[in-house]
């Protein structure tokens, strides 16, 4: 391997690598290098990466190499960071919560508790700040509780034109259903053809069959 | 019959696959597909695979009625009353759906490759210097779904009193008045607040944190008359306030 | 900010982003940069990403800019990958399905189901689980099926900056109609044009083949 190839595959596995990579650990993945050389690259690599128009850069660190963005860039990374609009990310708790909304709105907190079993103060918290839910009034009942629904900002995240487009109940029993291969016993219809179990018929390749009388 | 092409009976998924089979095995021309030998091939499948007491699916069945039909139209004469170009050959149908199914096994094919050579590469994000994450999943409409059939499925929880911990801090109590208070668009009335926390330890932690917000200038509490409902509103500061202090900052105050 | 900082930049902001960074996120979160000059920055990088001495290219995938290890090191570099994801290892029949899908979407369970010939419940369930697909609405027809398109996750996984990089199913039904449309022995010229011309025609709408714009 030329030195231009090695420092190529180094800078893959520094990348890749979570931790500092040490000559060690290099010399155990990259064989037939030797060690002096290994170093050799390595040391180019470092100095190459410290280009004016590179943002990355090689650095030893605790005995290895590790890529790190250059510090001159952390503020604009950051503010670029921060301006993008996350993917939305929720605990299993809020999912679940929002879901029971979702799907038996306007609901209140204590249905939401009885639905889930457990307390949902916190999860009714993060998607009122996260503009999932919003508030619908108060239920006609004892204690007046606060209702809760989607919002508007819960259909642009969900791609939703409204809440009807929302899968049926139904409709995701018969794709779990089917995911899980429950087809015994069940009606021809919905049955995916399953791949049949042992079978004595011969097995095709090797010999094309004749043209058949027709 | 033992001139029946030698495939693979559980190979194939559908209706299809296994026409296709039986049309590639004997270099059949998809353009002139003898409908009659094809029909009897395709039903002595069925047999054998009955035989074997294999699961058929419908679409098995639908595809061997829709054989016999083809097979029983080829038969007759053509109308009379078509014009030139009119009278569709009875094939043409299953033809075009042959195609069709064949174009997308090529497709999938190179899809397969495409996600092959793709898997040879590795792109390492490595946001997590720069946003903090909390074992939260990226989640969509079909994780809402099952997230809704998953609490459905769960034995219901044992009846009685559950006693919490109320851990609210004053800081996140503040933040919560905020919430309420950007929400809505009249000024709310502080017992719905307290009924939020109807704890001995909520109702303090609530209360300081009004009289900080309040202190601040973000809240305003008012009073229509004597005795009338106490209802909280935005006050002048209510943005700055709330652009400025950092939760940990109000914290340190009272913990 | 001179072009090479923007470079540089720009680097820093790529490697660090978990999503592919695209043109329109980056004006938003890099101030005063006007998109032309981002445009140039960013194909000046890819251009320089892919020098021999690099092992980590910046390569256009969903619609954006993304980092990634070059293919030709995937062996030495699959040692060091301690947190992978897991390998995708989808079914014949989920990859079908997926290719109807990627073809015609948004498209209904039903419609696939016509297309296949059988039913794919159980495809399309593994697909959800995967993230290769998503639901989009309902189609307003008999029954208001959901609709499914392909998501973000499957350009990433497929390495597709676009659904239109895919070849044209137009290519595909050339190779079909060779495949199954030429008797043995017989001059290909003349096969395809033999007997049902009733049937010669190509099938629904297609997207033509359209030159990528970026």
């Amino acid at each position: 391997m030329g030195r231009t190839e090695l420092k190529a595959l180094l800078e893959a596995i520094i990348y890749v690598s979570e931790e500092p990579v040490t000559v060690d650990a290099l010399a155990k993945g990259v064989r037939d290098v030797p060690r002096d050389e290994l170093r050799a690259a390595l040391d180019e690599l470092v100095e190459a990466s410290h280009a004016a128009d590179r943002g990355v850069e090689i650095r030893k660190v605790a005995g290895g190499y590790r890529m790190y963005t250059k510090a001159e860039y952390h503020d604009a990374v950051r503010r670029f960071v921060r301006s993008q609009r996350p993917p939305l990310r929720l605990s299993m708790p809020a999912l679940e919560t929002l879901a029971v909304i979702a799907y038996k709105q306007p609901v209140t907190g204590p249905e939401i508790h009885a639905i889930r079993g457990v307390d949902c103060s916190s999860a009714l918290a993060t998607l009122l700040d996260k503009g999932l839910i919003v508030t619908a009034g108060r239920k006609q009942c004892v204690g007046r509780p606060i209702l809760y629904r989607t919002s508007k900002e819960f259909l642009i995240r969900f791609g939703l034109s409204d809440v009807d487009e929302l899968p049926t109940l139904k409709e995701f029993e018969e794709l779990a259903r089917a995911a899980l291969g429950e087809v015994e016993g069940a009606p021809a219809e919905t049955a995916p053809a399953e791949p049949a179990p042992a079978i004595a018929e011969p097995v095709a390749e090797e010999k094309p069959a004749e043209p058949e009388h027709a | 019959m033992e001139t029946l092409p030698s495939v693979q009976l559980e190979a194939y998924e559908g209706p299809l696959d296994l026409l296709l089979e039986l049309i590639r095995k004997q270099e059949i021309d998809i353009f002139n597909i003898p409908i009659a030998q094809i029909t009897q091939q395709y039903v002595e499948f069925l047999h054998r695979m009955e035989q074997l007491n294999l699961d058929i699916a419908a679409d098995f069945i639908l595809m061997a009625a829709t054989l016999i039909q083809i097979k029983s139209r080829m038969m007759l004469p053509p109308d009379p009353l078509a014009g030139p170009g009119e009278s569709e050959d009875p094939r043409a149908d299953l033809v075009q759906r042959l195609l069709e199914h064949e174009k997308f096994k090529s497709a999938a094919q190179m899809l397969q490759q495409k996600q092959i050579l793709e898997q040879a590469t590795w792109s390492k994000p490595d946001l997590a210097s720069f946003a903090d994450e909390k074992g939260e999943l990226v989640v969509t409409l079909w994780d809402l779904a099952r997230a809704f059939r998953e609490v459905l499925e769960r034995p219901p929880a044992p009846s009685g009193l559950e006693i919490r911990k109320e851990e609210i801090t004053v800081a996140e109590m503040m933040e919560e008045v905020r919430r309420a208070l950007r929400e809505s668009d009249s000024a709310i009335p502080l017992l719905e607040l307290c009924k939020r926390h109807p704890t001995r330890r909520g109702l303090i932690v609530l209360f300081l944190a009004l009289l900080e917000l309040v202190r601040l200038e973000a809240v305003v509490a008012v009073q229509a008359e004597l005795f009338s409902p106490i209802l909280l509103r935005k006050h002048k500061m209510f943005d700055v306030v709330f652009a400025g202090a950092t939760p940990s900052e109000v914290n340190e105050q009272y913990n």
